[in-house]
Order: C-alpha cells, then structure tokens, then sequence
C-alpha cells in the first residue's frame, strides 16, 4: 500500500519553511532527515518530564529515565530482528564503525592478514579500517567497482581467499546508490572465516532490514537518517562476537570492578557504552523507530523506488545528464547522483538552491569513488518519506533552467 | 531562476587570461579541498608592475570566473597596490555571490597573496 | 548579586513534576542537570526551522545550520576564554577524556614514561589513561588522597620528577567535591615538561572557567550537566597542540584526502570531528551557555556555595551522619557526600525517594576513591541553580526520618 | 514517610540463621557489582532436604533482609521444592520493594539458584 505522503507531510514541521522566497524542496536526506513532530516533540518532552541520568541511580525518575532508554533499545532490536543486548547505542554510523573497526583491530587481526573493504565505501567505513589495518601490520584490499556501479564479485571471492580476517562494506553506497547483495556476499565471507561488517547508513532508513536476513556480523547505523535525532546511532553485533570483543571508549557505566592499575568490563551492551549515553536521543529514535514501523518499511521502500524510477527516467532523458550507478530502480537505494555536461556540480546545486532546492554536490565522502568515476564531483538528489513525485518534476524543471543558463 | 550575475557568467563564458607564462616571475597555486576546485595564478613583472598574468584551473563557474576577473584587475599594477587588493571590494565586483561560495569566489585572490608572499620563485 | 532561584526554577518544566505523590526535589544534578526551557525550545526549534546537515553542503539551509553549528562552538570559546579553533565538540567529557588519552598517548607517550593521575578520578579520568599507559609501556600512577579529601601535593611533586609525560585530573571530584588547585598543578606538571589534562565536569557547569588562568592543557566536560542536551561535550585543548595530535576517530568531515590506502587529516578542531556532529545537541549547549552566561557564573556559584554552607552545617550537627571531602564550603564544588551510620547508602536513598527526594547513592565512578574511604558506597547530594535553600532543609529533615525509621 | 515493610524492617533487624555452617552440602556467594551487595548463601541437607541453612553478606538493608527471609523458607525443604521457588512470590512475601531495588531482593534467591545448579562443592 502508498504512503500517505501527504499526510506525512503535515507531521514535519520543517517543509513548511520556505527557503528564501520559495518553498524549501528537500533533497538531501541521504545526508540527514527531517523529524516529524512526535520525534522532536518525544525529545522535548523526556526533557520536560523523565529527565535523568540512567542506570544505577535509585530514585524513581531514574528508573523512568533508564526504562524509556532500555525501551528505545527494545525497539531498534524489533526493527532489525535483533536481541536486545546485541543493541550498542553510539553518536552514528561514524562510531559505530570505528568501534567495529578498532575493537575487531584488537580481538581478530594480526600480521599478514586481510581487511578487505570496497571502491564505494564512505569514508567512515575506510579510514577506520586503513588504521586498524595500520597498527595491526595487516594488508587492506578493496574491492573495485565495475563501470556499471556494481562490485566485482570475482574480485571480491579473489580477495577473500587471501587471508580475510574481516570484510567491511557498505550495504547501499550514498554515492552510487547500488544496493550490494549482502547474503551472497556475507556467505562468501563466511566461508572465507571472515567476519562482515555493513554500513547500513543508507538502507535501515529507507527497508526493511533483517540481520539475520542479511548474515552479517557487524552493522552500523544513524539515527539522524532516519527521522531521528542527531547524536544517536546503533552499532548492532551478533552476542557471541559482543561478548569477544574488548571495549572501545572506557570510563564509567561500562565496567565491572576498577582499581587504579586495572578494570574488568560490563558485559555488552554496556560494555561499548563508557559514560553518560545520549539518552534523550535515544528515546527520540525510539519514537523514529515506531513512525517508520507504523508507516511500514516495505511501504517507504515502494516510495523510493517510485521517485528514483520517476528521476531516472527523466535524467536519461537529458542528454547532457550523466547517471552514476544502476539503471534499475529496484537495484538502488533512494538517491541518484549525476553530472551535467561542462557545469560544475557546485554551480548546479547553487542554482537549484536559488529556487529552494537543496541537492548536494561534492565528493559525497566517498573520494577513491569519485577518483574512480574521473570526475572532480557529483551532484546528488536524495528522497525519504516527505518527497512527492511534484517534487521530482519540479526539480528536474529546474535542472533544465540550470542548463539553460550556464550550458 | 536567477542564475548568476553577468559578470561571472561572462568571465566563465570567456576567460581572460587563461593558460601559462613561459617564465613567470611570481606563481602560486591554491586549491578548496572540499570542492576540488583549483586555481593557478602566474605574474610577470617588469619595472615593478605587472606586465603579464595567466590563471589556470579546474572547477566551478564562480572560482574560474573570479581568477578570470582577478587577472585583469592585477595587469598593469604595482605590487603595493596588489597587497590592498581586499575581498569585499573584489567580491563587489564579481558580484553577489552566496556565503557558501564565497570560498570560489575568493581562491584566486588567496593564490594571488600567497604568491606575493612567498616571494620570487 | 544572588541569582533569582525562584525564577529560575519557573524555567524548569520538569520541576513541575511530582514522584508519586510529592513534588520531585532533585539533588542528582552532578550525574546530569535539568534543561531549562530556551534549551529544550532551541533543539526542538532547530528540528522544526533549521534542520540539515553541517559543512560542506551549497544550499541555504545548511548553510544556516552550519553558522548556528559554529556560533555554538564560538559561545563555548568564549565562556572558557579560548579560541573556537580549540573547542572540538564530543559526546561528553568521557568521549572527550579517551579522546585526550588516545591522542597523547599516540603523539608523546613511549616505554618508560610516567602517566599521573590521582585516586580521585572519576572513572572516565582513569580507565582511559590505564589503557593508553599499557598500549605504549608507560606506567600509570596516582596521586593519592589525604584523609581530609586533598591531593597529597608531596607525593604529587614526586611523581612529577619520575618522568611524568602527562597529569589527568579533575577540577572538582564528583564524590569529594574537592576542588583542586588546578593553577599551582599546572605550573609544576610545565617544569616536569608533562601535559595537564582537567576533567572539569563538575566546574564548568558551576563557576567562571578560564583555560588560561587554569594553565590546563587540555580540559574536558559534559553538556548535560549544564542545562544542556544530552549527547554533546566538549573538549577543550591548546590549539599548538590539537596541531600535533593525531586523530582519534576517522571518517567523514575530519580528512583532507582520502585513497583507497591512505589518508590525510583536516585541520583542529574538524581534525576531531568525525562523522555527523550532534549538531542540533551543540546549538542546545550554545543556548545553555547563553542562560548560564546571563545569570552570572559567579553567581551561581555563589548559590552553590550557600547551599552546601547549609547542607554542610546541617550535616555536621547530625552526629550519625559522615561526611567526605573537605569542611570548607569555599574548597568544594556544589556537591555533599555523607553516610549515616550503619545504615547502606541504598536505603537511605530509597527512602528519600519515598519523599520525592532524588540523591544517589553508589560508588559515583570512583570505585578507587569509595575503597580508599573503606566504604560500600556514599549518599551525594548535589545542588545546581534551580535548588533552594528549603529544599535543603526537606533534605535534612527527610533524613531524620529515615534515621528513624532504620537507626 | 513510609520506610521499609514489616518484613524488611523485621529481617534486617534480627536476621535469621546469620553465620556460617561448619561444613556445607551446597554454597554460593552472589554479588551485585553496581552497588556492593553480597550474599553467601550455605546449605546443608539430610534426607535430600535441607536441613541446616546460613548466610552471610553485605549490603542494604533489603539484600539482607530478603537473604535472612529465604533461608526460613528454604529450611526442611527438598531440592525439588527448592527449584520452585519462584521471584515473583518471594517478593511478593518480602513485601512492596521498588523496581530499582529488585535486584537486592533477588541476590540471595539468585544465590540459592546457584547453589543449587552448580552442585555439591
Ligand atoms: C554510507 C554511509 N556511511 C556512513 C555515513 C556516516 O554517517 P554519520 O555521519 O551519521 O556518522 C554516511 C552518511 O553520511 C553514509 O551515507
Ligand atoms: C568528574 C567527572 N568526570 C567525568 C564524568 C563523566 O561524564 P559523562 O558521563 O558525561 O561522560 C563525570 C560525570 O559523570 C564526572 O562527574
């Protein structure tokens, strides 16, 4: 079934803002999401009514305080077919990754071993593994990307098969959009002995997202993405792996007995959540987490691949358009990054912006991607929940307005 | 859609100055990392004063046009009056430009006081 | 000029509040303050008008989002007296703290040099300097704590001469409320050549701070101790020194280039920044720091210091009642711990509650510091701006009560 | 204020079968890490019940209280009996205890748990 965007709509106060004269047309939600109103209000009213710091205090509005956090817990572990403990609240995908990164460092990689990460990863989920590679005196491979958008699977099983210890991708690329087959590619690691570990920045949002679905070992996530709060994300972990790895940060709440010269660990989750946790926000994610589950993630995927079929048809339409990634809309995330023949990505996004349309252009952080592609940047329109296919027409109005002033 | 103002526009569509000095006396090159973008800036002197200048580069509408723009304000002028060259009056005559680009806009110009300030090559 | 409690308070929804049947009295404002409504207002308002990802975006409304981002850092440069290019934006002082730890361990600890920190410090203080000491063979040592609650200066002077490359320690104790003579510290920790990184949690909250007039090298706290959200802090260091650091997280936003193989990093504070900001949480922090600004840091400590003169004297006349740190209100942060005799702090806290009054009670992350008082645990009242001083007399006659029902 | 119930107040206060056996059948020592409670548990059995019972700690009152309570419970009861021993009706027996403070209730029952499945020592 749709989704009633336009009732959605009505829930984010943001769309009502107009972006000098005309009405903000947001298209960068690769980059972060709006909030509905229930998810800023959530935030606000923990402030206004159970504010207090969790775990172990003894009075009752803490214990409210740490029911409402463990509760957002609860519920990110529903919506990823999860336990509970497997649930390890961090800042967002950034952390969450160098935690992977750092802590599979210390438990799993040595001397002569492989990371093998990919041509398409975003920054947070390469320069983690370049120095965990590093201090480990392991090797990191990527895996290239062929010119359709898509990994080179031959390479990849050539990879594995070279001592992999740990495989680190991303599930869909915020550049390209390619959506990567993680069942195959989890089983090919796993007969490797290798453990995977998916950035799934760009897909919990926007999917439905099974980790046990997908196989993997390790995934990584923010809540800004995805109609939450900033400050929040997840690092989900199988339990057994959890339970291997050492901590991360250090300080309070994640351990078990600290003398001056030594300290025993927490068990997980708590154990990779030293100090005072965003609580608020993680309360906020929770609520993010039941209005997606509410809209029905199946139903907010048909919606994408609505926009992107809607977009892609009519850039390739332009001539003077480029698109990067797969042509098939189902094969691809909600986002479509291209270029426009001879006008730099930044003059585009300046001149949508001058009739309220945010895009982003720029290296998307993902620069070995953008080296690949042999161009200096890409501009890329991004859509969730709020977006309408007016939107789409109106944007690719615009981009012909573009082209007409600078072609 | 307004678009950009003329004098951008004009200097984008045809730029003056552009390609390279065989023997320039003064020469920096300045790039936005977060862009891309990329402008280098050759001055040749002769009796103190700019005789010849050539820009090159890569990148947007705005940081071309302004080093196209910057090449023919810089001809002719000696090196004190180069130094009081200052950004809004240069931003002024390229014209309305948006906070955010304002680092385009001005990259020839810091190229151009990064080559005053290291001196002879 | 003593600040306008009930007019503050006026500002607090929360403590409008009642547990069970009584009005909440909250006296856990070291574990995490309340937010008054401007801060609670600025992040929602921030959602509502102003939401989109910091730096590097073409359109309006990130740009809007990233100057309300920076002016957040200038307002927190400004309250410490330092340059905005030295506040680098965290999760919180424990974030900051592994931070501090991780950095200067890389950039200057080798085989053979000395860590110093003391038998005061939270956790957070010590955990991370325990692990950074053992991944460079450093030693880790602590200044230990007289029986009146101070650092043993001696014993500290000698530590210094053994090769002490860095001294991590708090401002105030959280359990303690000790103040440390941080400027006297500093000056000896210089001639030994060695760093100085304070753990502020419990000062800048409550006083004027001045990195400078502090001599620190680096300094640390947490936002939502101080009427701010939860999910920010901030770290605070020399801005010659953020140059040679090394970063702690990587990702997006904190490199200049990227490769497949290598990377290189942007300048401080970016440096330190990977990965999305919390940055509707530091525009929440900018506007705690306005409040906290427009009432007079002075003040507020002024009133802290009232009411721990009254809790203090209250206390002293209870001949069942013990407490810790020092007898001088002046010397301590605005924080009490005590015990009554023979009674576990958990029960004495559990009947408060009955009361509506929330203290903690535990090893308040200093388990070092609660074994070296040859105690399970202590009570801590702790007081911010919105506490009166009736609200300390409930307090003490709350505890009579308890006595006697438990003597 | 209400303070604690009856039964907490009255176990705390004069503890039942506090001390240690000479030579226990089962033993378990049960901790709370986050607040410094302990509990030893000892039990001795004769005819496949128990028939002598002690604890030892440390801890709150109601850690103490609910340990000194179980151990009147447990006495003259066979394993099997012991098994059933259920948290939501020894709290119940305990009296109103508050979700914070379950924990402390429960640590000598946990104890008992232990005892039992780890075995004779
Ligand atoms: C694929 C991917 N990975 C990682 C990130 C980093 O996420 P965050 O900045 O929230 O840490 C992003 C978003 O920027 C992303 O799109
Ligand atoms: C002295 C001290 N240091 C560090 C911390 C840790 O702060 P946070 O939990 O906000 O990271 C606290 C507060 O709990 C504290 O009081």
């Amino acid at each position: 079934m749709a989704i009633d965007v336009q009732g959605i709509r009505r829930d984010f106060p943001i769309l009502e803002r107009r972006a000098g004269e005309k009405p903000l047309l947001y298209l960068d939600s690769a980059a972060t999401s709006h909030k509905p109103a229930p998810v800023i209000e959530a935030v606000a009213s923990f402030y206004r009514e159970s504010n207090a710091n969790v775990h172990r205090a003894l009075y009752r509005l803490a214990a409210e305080a740490t029911e409402l956090y463990e509760a957002a817990r609860g519920k990110v572990a529903t919506l990823l077919g999860a336990r509970s403990e497997e649930i390890v609240f961090v800042r967002g995908t950034t952390e969450a990754l160098n935690l992977a990164a750092h802590t599979v460092g210390e438990a799993r990689l040595g001397a002569g071993d492989t990371v093998v990460v990919t041509e398409m990863e975003h920054h947070a989920n390469l320069v983690p593994w370049q120095q965990t590679a590093r201090r480990h005196g392991a090797r990191l491979e990527a895996v290239p990307v062929t010119d359709s958008g898509e990994l080179g699977l031959s390479a990849y099983e050539r990879l594995l098969s070279s001592g992999a210890k740990v495989v680190a991708l991303a599930h869909a690329s915020n550049l390209l959009g390619t959506i990567n087959p993680i069942p195959e590619l989890a089983q090919a690691a796993h007969r490797a002995g290798a453990l995977l570990v998916v950035d799934a920045a760009q897909t919990v949002p926007h999917m439905p997202v099974s980790v046990r679905e997908l196989g993997a070992d390790m995934l990584a996530f923010s809540g800004h993405k995805m109609l939450g709060p900033t400050g929040i994300g997840v690092l989900w972990a199988r339990g057994d792996l959890l339970e291997e790895l050492p901590p991360f940060m250090t300080g309070g709440e994640m351990i078990g007995e600290v003398w001056l010269d030594k300290a025993t660990w927490a068990d997980p989750p708590r154990r990779f959540e030293a100090g005072t946790p965003p609580f608020a926000q993680a309360v906020g994610l929770g609520v993010a987490v039941d209005y997606l589950a509410e809209l029905g993630l199946v139903d907010v995927r048909a919606h994408d691949v609505e926009l992107v079929e809607r977009v892609l048809e009519g850039l390739s339409r332009r001539e003077h358009v480029t698109v990067y990634g797969p042509r098939e809309p189902s094969a691809r995330a909600g986002l479509v990054s291209f270029n426009v023949a001879g006008v730099h990505p930044h003059d585009v996004a300046t001149l949508l912006d001058q009739e309220g349309i945010a895009i982003r252009a720029g290296h998307h952080c993902a620069q070995p991607l953008v080296r690949r592609l042999g161009v200096p940047a890409t501009c890329r329109a991004s859509f969730y929940v709020y977006n309408t296919t007016e939107e789409v027409d109106a944007f690719l109005w615009a981009l012909d307005e573009a082209w007409r002033l600078l072609k | 859609m307004k678009g950009y103002g003329e004098v951008i526009l004009e200097h984008w569509r045809r730029p003056r100055n552009r390609g390279r000095l065989r023997a320039p006396d003064r020469e920096a090159v300045q790039a936005n990392p977060l862009c891309g973008d990329v402008v280098r800036l050759q001055l040749f002197f002769e009796d103190g004063c700019v005789r010849d200048v050539r820009f090159d580069g890569e990148g947007c509408a705005i940081s071309q046009a302004a080093a196209s723009l910057l090449t023919e304000k810089v001809k002719g002028k000696a090196t004190a009056q180069l130094a009081e060259l200052g950004e809004r009056e240069f931003l002024g005559e390229l014209g309305e430009v948006t906070a955010t680009r304002a680092g385009c806009a001005l990259l020839a110009l810091w190229a151009l006081q990064r080559a005053l300030k290291e001196g002879p090559r």
